[in-house]
């Protein structure tokens, strides 16, 4: 067994090295043509067609599960996610605790051991457990991470062919994101995009017009100076801490929109080869943050130690105007406010009457945003502790990969990553219960996912931030910044 | 030495003490003040110097098991509890029959074995996490609390073993043969004479050894998995930076936290005092 | 003629020795052996590691033999210098400091009046909080934004504007500096305060008689005496900073623009911010290389009186 | 009590050995003291009683009973320490109880002990104080108290009065006496000062380097000393020794040093001749000799080097053939120094020393 696996590896590194070769040049066009195979048109992806497309379908998820995998399989499975925490909407726990019944009820022989494991914690377990061979079978892990785990060899194939769906039903975006080397190596299980959201009342104090959003980063910078000056209220919630996730989620649309990038991913035939960094696009998109930062002071003191979880608190307590935030951030911000008390509770309530969604701005070039979400993954077996039970894996991953659960698990957060969940009469429901689903949900076909890459958490985590940190300290000029950066990012593809 | 003049040398003191006692002490303060306000009036600028509208919810929130949070907060302390508990025994019962073989016996290679004890202080730990991972997993002991224990066992043995050497060293050796000789085993002499005159010292080490593992987070985040064995600080972590800062929240928990050390602590402190100076300033 | 009696020497040589005293083994077996296995493997994997690449596409089994390459590596990059630069500062002030406040505060506390007991009791809080927790405190003070010390300053006219020191370059590292002091200086304290415990009273009484004034009893007598005492304490107090991770990590996280960055949290970044084990071991490597040349010195001062017993 | 008896004990620390096949047995009762220069070995050899060293070679046995296996605990023997190991963090009361409580006594037979040690003592009042809140002399009763309660086979003591001040050290040497006399006692006491053991003991074992060089009465040890060595380490101030050589002049026997010369007397003359050469040490005490301040027959001429008055005797120190002897005046005797003096030797009590074997010359 151990001397089949090794042959095997060693077969896999053979076609891997062969195909690492062409990959950068015959993969984009495929999935450019999946893009087009599936139809979905930034143009035509409206909220109000959002809203007409939810409800049309019904779905049976045991009987379509059932031709995967026995209803009356017996197996076990170690199972790690990053699910509901403490600070999560009630909503969400409800529809988690639901899940789970609901998978015990169709599969009752086969036994989860689940982790629910916090954002910030796992990456780094999972690199220590994958190392150690200590990983768990199945992994549900935020977009950018599973590259890595791919590169190294460390997942197993898996596509959704493998559960009896069609790859087609799912986004383009989302697949590249499970794509390396020409094969597929996870199932996306959920997908959103972030929006812009403002506080209505700080912009009326300020003089503005308090239901329109800013439409260009321009205009963020312009509203931002206004703000501070008028109400001496921050008026963006910048952030630019090194090694923290939300960093680059609220800089890169920034780039991408002005014309630039990291490498070339946001090109519609990405290489992954290419750096676009030292470009007049980041320039123009450092040149903002430097603006507000440094010349305005109009954002926060603490931007470059803080991460987007603390510009929370002062939003809420309309301290601060306008922030980046994920489609969750309303039923977060609801939450928090209704388990305030006292004043609190008054005045968080205000805040919330006061949100208002809109479109990520646009940059001089277009408007982007990162494509977000979650795939699932199978490890390689060799890298699990004891024997991995396919057929376990097969059976939860179509189960929560279906159009039923990847909507009712993006319930609050997100939106489901399989495009059929759109159709079904829950999606319907969430778009009549959720304010603003619409305007998250229709900039879903301007992302852009982080480069699928092993070296991405360190380019978008590290580099990016710190070329941020050195203009922004005054360290270097904007332009020196992005050429450090450039030098950074070649001598990583360079293969240091 | 005990005249009572007062000399500029007096008032010199009295100003910098009083200047040390605002450094250590107001960042504690804040950190009480804080944990009793709400969310958003911590956010006032500038903030309020005491709490106008006192709230203890962020710590009824903590340690009610009513609810979620306090279940699981309540947990963690246990697991905490629990792991620096064994991690003090186990450490004890390691450091004291080394430190007395250094002390007493002169077996060949002792001085080389004493030194590499001292040197562990030498390693930075997150240097060592990777391949104490491997290795932990090799043992079969990731997600066991076995794993922290081990590891939290070699942080406190350095400085115990140095200090219950040196407190060996000052008991004469006759008086273990002198109860030899009055009907005690080995064993017995060691056990009923030359541990209670080593107490304040056991002490001290014990104290220690708690703290370090009451406190340790690097490695309690890397070991451990199982959301029910998480210890106090990962826990901590894990509720208040994740989606939210809710500073009242964290600085609530700093302080629940922190008690029962700084309880134990103060009360044991003179022992702490005594066993340095008898144990490894004097030796 | 009082020498413990299971200390006879054999004639027999060293193998005869150890087998004279193998029942004294079995004494240090558990706490050697439970240091051992939390050191001795991470050592030896970690010098290994250092000499192959470890790029964050390649799995561990995969990795390439590079001999030095990534110790040229580490001494090449742009930011070594930076950070080294940074390690000193950080290490040699926060010593100086914790060790200073300490030394002073173990003098007023070394006499008797009301309270002392107290006052020694609030002063060794900062020791006894976790590094987590005090981290967290400080930034919360130090918070350009809301942060208490802030509003204090600017009341007290001695800022205009918002207090930036997390967020400065020029003031990160000071600023983490003195959270750092808080939190070590009670040790220093603690240790000297025994220390001068062991200052005998003729000396300082025959210092009085000749005529000494309290600086000059302070100087001639007592820190002669200190003296043991303040080798083992910066030697542990130099050691801890070298190896302090929290503080920088949870507070800034080497930030803004490397100003905080030190040799550890170097490290971490670079083994699990950039995944790049190979280079973070050898970096690891030159870390050790660094602690031997001080811990020599530490082993030495901790077992100084050692030598003068065994003969 | 019982017999202690020492069969070629012997006790080696790598090459080097310590005890050298010493031989000797204490008999029920007695107060044996084992005597010597520091490093000759005694400690050692009480060590070896005790069980806190283990024999190398040889036997000890106490009572009949081979002991040499036996844990301390198990021999029954009591020991007095000379820093006195007194539990510092037990109560006088618990130090005397300890040995009792140990060996399973019960409650109210170890608190009569206790009261009874104590009140022989007279420590009763000290009982529920710590040994550091004692003065030396307490702290020696106490742990001689400790020894006492237990009521063992044989009393150990090692060098228990040497941390008493001198006034201390004759008053608790008469009481040990007193209690050993007693108590019928078996006490086996290690002490460096001669003196010590002059006064207390029945029997002394003079040790040096790791050899037993006599085991005698107090007495015989002193008048018969049985070489060199235990006659110069035996008795205040020492005994003078004076290298000679033996020339027989015409039957007349002669001891002749650099510049004198002294007839035997018959009986030392025959002494004389049992050496196995012509060398001898000649030994005399300092009150066997006489001082004569004019020129006298049978004198060796000398020269007063140092006078040492101390009330009861004057000790004259006098410079014979390169040698310094120290003789003991009545006090009312004037005498200068550098003063030019005739020393005569009580021939009865004259001892004589074989040079080479530094063994002593049996009298004729």
């Amino acid at each position: 067994m151990l001397l089949k696996n090794a042959a095997r590896q060693r077969n896999l590194k053979g076609i891997a090295c062969a195909l690492l070769t062409s990959s950068a040049l015959v993969l984009p066009a495929p999935v450019a043509a999946q893009a087009n195979k599936t139809g979905i048109d930034p143009e035509t992806w409206t909220p109000e067609h959002v809203r007409s497309i939810a409800g049309k379908t019904t779905v049976d998820t045991a009987a379509e599960c059932s031709k995967i995998v026995p209803l009356d399989y017996e197996g076990e499975l170690d199972y790690w996610y990053v699910g509901p925490n403490e600070a999560s909407p009630q909503l969400e726990h409800e529809m988690y605790e639901e899940f789970w019944a609901a998978l015990a009820e169709t599969y009752p022989n086969i036994e989860i051991n689940a982790q629910n494991l916090g954002y910030n914690d796992m990456l780094n377990k999972l690199r220590t457990a994958a190392l150690g061979n200590a990983a768990p079978d199945v992994a549900r892990l935020p977009i950018l991470w599973g590259s890595e785990f791919a590169a190294k060899r460390q997942l197993s194939e898996l596509s959704p062919e493998d559960v009896g769906y069609d790859s087609d039903d799912f986004w383009p975006g989302a697949m590249k994101s499970v794509t390396l080397d020409g094969k597929t190596w996870g199932i996306p299980t959920n997908n959103e995009t972030m929006a812009f959201i403002w506080n209505a009342g700080i912009f009326e104090e300020a003089g503005l017009d308090p239901d329109k959003a800013p439409d260009t980063w321009e205009e963020v910078v312009a509203y931002s100076k206004q703000i501070k000056e008028k109400t001496g209220k921050n008026g963006y919630g910048l952030v630019a801490r090194v090694n923290a996730g939300n960093t680059p989620f609220r800089f890169m649309p920034m780039v991408w929109g002005e014309g630039g990038g990291a490498l070339d991913e946001a090109a519609d035939s990405p290489t992954y080869q290419e750096t676009w960094i030292d470009s007049d696009g980041t320039r123009r998109a450092v040149q903002n943050y430097y603006d507000m930062y440094v010349r305005d002071k109009s954002v926060p003191v603490s931007a470059l130690t803080n991460t987007q979880t603390e510009n929370q608190d002062p939003f809420l307590a309309n301290q601060l105007a306008m922030v980046i935030a994920h489609p969750s951030e309303y039923a977060t911000m609801l939450d928090r406010a209704s388990r305030a008390t006292g004043s609190d509770k008054e005045a968080a309530m205000e805040v919330v009457n006061n949100m208002r969604y809109g479109k990520i701005p646009k940059g001089a070039d277009r408007r982007a945003v990162v494509f977000g979400g979650s795939n699932v993954h199978i490890f390689n077996p060799d890298n699990i502790d004891g024997d991995l039970d396919m057929e376990a894996a097969k059976a939860l991953i179509c189960f929560m990969t279906g159009p039923e659960w990847s909507t009712k698990l993006a319930w609050v957060s997100s939106n489901p990553g399989n495009t059929r969940g759109f159709e079904t009469e829950w999606m319907k429901e969430r778009l009549d219960t959720i304010k603003f689903l619409d305007v998250s949900t229709s900039m879903l076909p301007s992302g852009i996912p982080f480069p699928p890459v092993a070296e991405s958490p360190e380019i978008m985590n590290i580099i990016i931030p710190e070329m941020l940190q050195n203009a922004l300290t005054e360290k270097m000029t904007v332009e020196e910044a992005t050429a450090d950066a450039e030098r950074k990012i070649q001598s990583l593809l360079d293969g240091m | 030495m005990d005249k009572r003049r007062i000399t500029r040398w007096h008032v010199f003191g009295w100003i910098f003490l009083v200047f040390l006692l605002i450094y250590a002490v107001t960042p504690l303060l804040w950190m009480l003040i804080t944990s009793f306000k709400s969310q958003f009036a911590a956010l006032q600028y500038p903030p309020d110097l005491y709490p106008k509208n006192p709230t203890t919810e962020q710590y009824v929130r903590l340690l009610s098991p009513q609810n979620d949070v306090g279940r699981q907060f309540l947990r963690y302390l246990l697991n905490s509890i629990m792991v620096s508990t064994v991690t003090t025994i186990l450490g004890v019962a390691v450091a004291v029959p080394a430190a007395y073989a250094f002390s007493r016996f002169r077996f060949p290679g002792r001085k080389a074995l004493f030194f590499s004890v001292l040197f562990r202080n030498m390693f930075p730990a997150v240097v060592f996490l990777m391949p104490l991972f491997i290795m932990m997993r090799w043992m079969g002991l990731v997600n066991t609390y076995s794993s922290l224990v081990i590891t939290y066992l070699t942080f406190g043995l350095p400085l115990s073993i140095w200090l219950l050497k040196g407190f060996y060293d000052n008991i004469p050796v006759q008086l273990e043969q002198a109860a030899r000789i009055d009907g005690c085993t080995r064993f017995q002499a060691f056990y009923l004479i030359v541990m209670p005159l080593s107490a304040p010292g056991i002490i001290a080490t014990a104290i220690y050894s708690f703290i370090t593992a009451w406190n340790e987070y690097v490695y309690a985040l890397t070991f451990l998995n199982d959301d029910q064995k998480l210890t106090l600080p990962v826990g901590l972590q894990r509720f208040f930076t994740e989606y939210a800062t809710n500073w009242p929240g964290l600085m609530a928990a700093s302080f629940i936290m922190s008690v029962p050390v700084v309880a134990m602590f103060l009360i044991l402190q003179k022992y702490f005092v005594r066993a340095l100076t008898e144990g490894a300033v004097k030796a | 003629m009082s020498r413990p009696h299971r200390s006879e020497p054999s004639s027999r040589g060293l193998i005869g020795q150890i087998i004279d005293h193998r029942w004294d083994y079995l004494y240090v077996l558990p706490a050697l052996g439970v240091m051992m296995l939390v050191i001795a493997y991470p050592i030896y994997y970690t010098f290994y590691l250092s000499f192959f690449r470890t790029p964050p596409s390649l799995a561990m089994s995969e990795k390439i033999f590079n001999g030095f390459d990534n110790y040229a590596t580490v001494l090449g990059s742009d930011s070594f210098q930076q950070v080294t630069w940074n390690t000193i500062v950080w290490t040699v002030w926060s010593t100086f400091f914790a060790l200073i406040l300490g030394l002073g505060a173990a003098l007023v506390l070394n006499r008797e009046f009301m309270g002392r007991g107290l006052l020694r009791g609030l002063l060794l809080i900062p020791f006894v909080i976790s590094a987590v927790a005090a981290s967290y405190i400080w930034r919360w003070i130090y918070h350009s934004d809301f942060g208490v010390l802030g509003a204090v300053l600017f009341d007290l006219g001695l800022i205009d504007g918002k207090l930036n020191l997390l967020d400065n370059i020029d003031m990160v590292l000071p600023s983490l500096i003195v959270v750092n002091v808080w939190k070590e200086f009670p040790f220093a304290m603690i240790m000297i305060l025994a220390g001068l415990q062991t200052v005998p009273d003729q000396l300082l009484n025959a210092a009085r008689v000749d005529g000494a004034g309290a600086f000059h009893r302070f100087w001639h007598v007592t820190l002669p005496h200190l003296k043991g005492v303040l080798i083992i304490t910066v030697l542990l107090l130099f050691v801890q900073n070298l190896n302090h991770f929290i503080i920088p990590w949870i507070m800034t996280g080497g930030g803004p623009a490397g100003a905080s960055d030190i040799w550890i949290t170097q490290i971490y970044q670079i083994a699990f911010g950039r995944i790049r084990f190979g280079i973070a071991s050898a970096y690891s490597v030159i870390l050790f290389l660094v602690m031997v040349v001080i811990g020599y010195f530490y082993v030495k001062a901790l077992t100084g009186d050692e030598d003068r017993q065994a003969h | 009590m019982a017999q202690v008896e020492f069969q070629e004990v012997v006790k080696r620390y790598g090459s080097f050995e310590a005890v050298k096949s010493v031989s000797f047995t204490v008999e029920d009762g007695e107060f044996v003291a084992l005597v010597g220069p520091s490093g000759c070995g005694k400690t050692t050899t009480l060590n070896l009683i005790a069980g806190l060293l283990d024999l190398t070679g040889g036997a000890i046995r106490v009572g009949g009973r081979q002991i040499n296996d036996l844990d301390p605990k198990d021999r029954d023997i009591a020991m007095v320490f000379q820093n006195y190991a007194l539990y510092p963090n037990k109560t006088v009361r618990q130090n005397l109880g300890f040995p009792l409580r140990m060996r399973k006594v019960p409650k109210r037979e170890l608190e009569e002990k206790v009261n009874d040690a104590a009140r022989l003592l007279d420590i009763t009042h000290l009982l529920d104080r710590r040994p550091r809140e004692l003065s030396g002399g307490q702290q020696q009763r106490v742990a001689l108290g400790r020894a006492l309660v237990r009521d063992p086979q044989v009393f150990l003591m090692d060098e228990p009065l040497s941390n008493l001040d001198a006034k201390l050290r004759v008053q608790m040497r008469a009481e040990l006496k007193r209690f050993h006399q007693d108590l019928n006692a078996t006490v086996i006491y290690v002490t460096h000062d001669q003196l010590e053991a002059m006064t207390m003991a029945d029997k002394m074992a003079v040790m040096s380097g790791g050899v037993l060089q006599q085991y005698d009465t107090p007495e015989r040890v002193f008048e018969e000393p049985a070489n060199v060595f235990v006659a110069g380490f035996v008795g205040s101030p020492a005994m003078n020794l004076l290298p000679a050589r033996v020339v027989e002049n015409g039957g007349a026997v002669q001891a002749a040093g650099e510049g004198w010369e002294l007839a035997l007397s018959p009986r030392n003359a025959a002494s004389a001749r049992r050496a196995s050469g012509d060398a001898v040490i000649l030994g005399a005490r300092h009150s066997s000799l006489i001082l004569h301040e004019e020129a006298a027959p049978g004198c060796i001429a000398a020269k007063i080097y140092t006078v040492e008055p101390t009330g009861d005797l004057t000790y004259a120190h006098v410079e014979v053939g390169g040698k310094t002897f120290v003789i003991s005046l009545d006090p009312q005797r004037r005498i200068r120094a550098d003063q030019p003096v005739w020393i005569e030797f009580d021939q009865d009590r004259l001892h004589l020393f074989d040079a080479v074997t530094e063994q002593r010359l049996p009298p004729g």
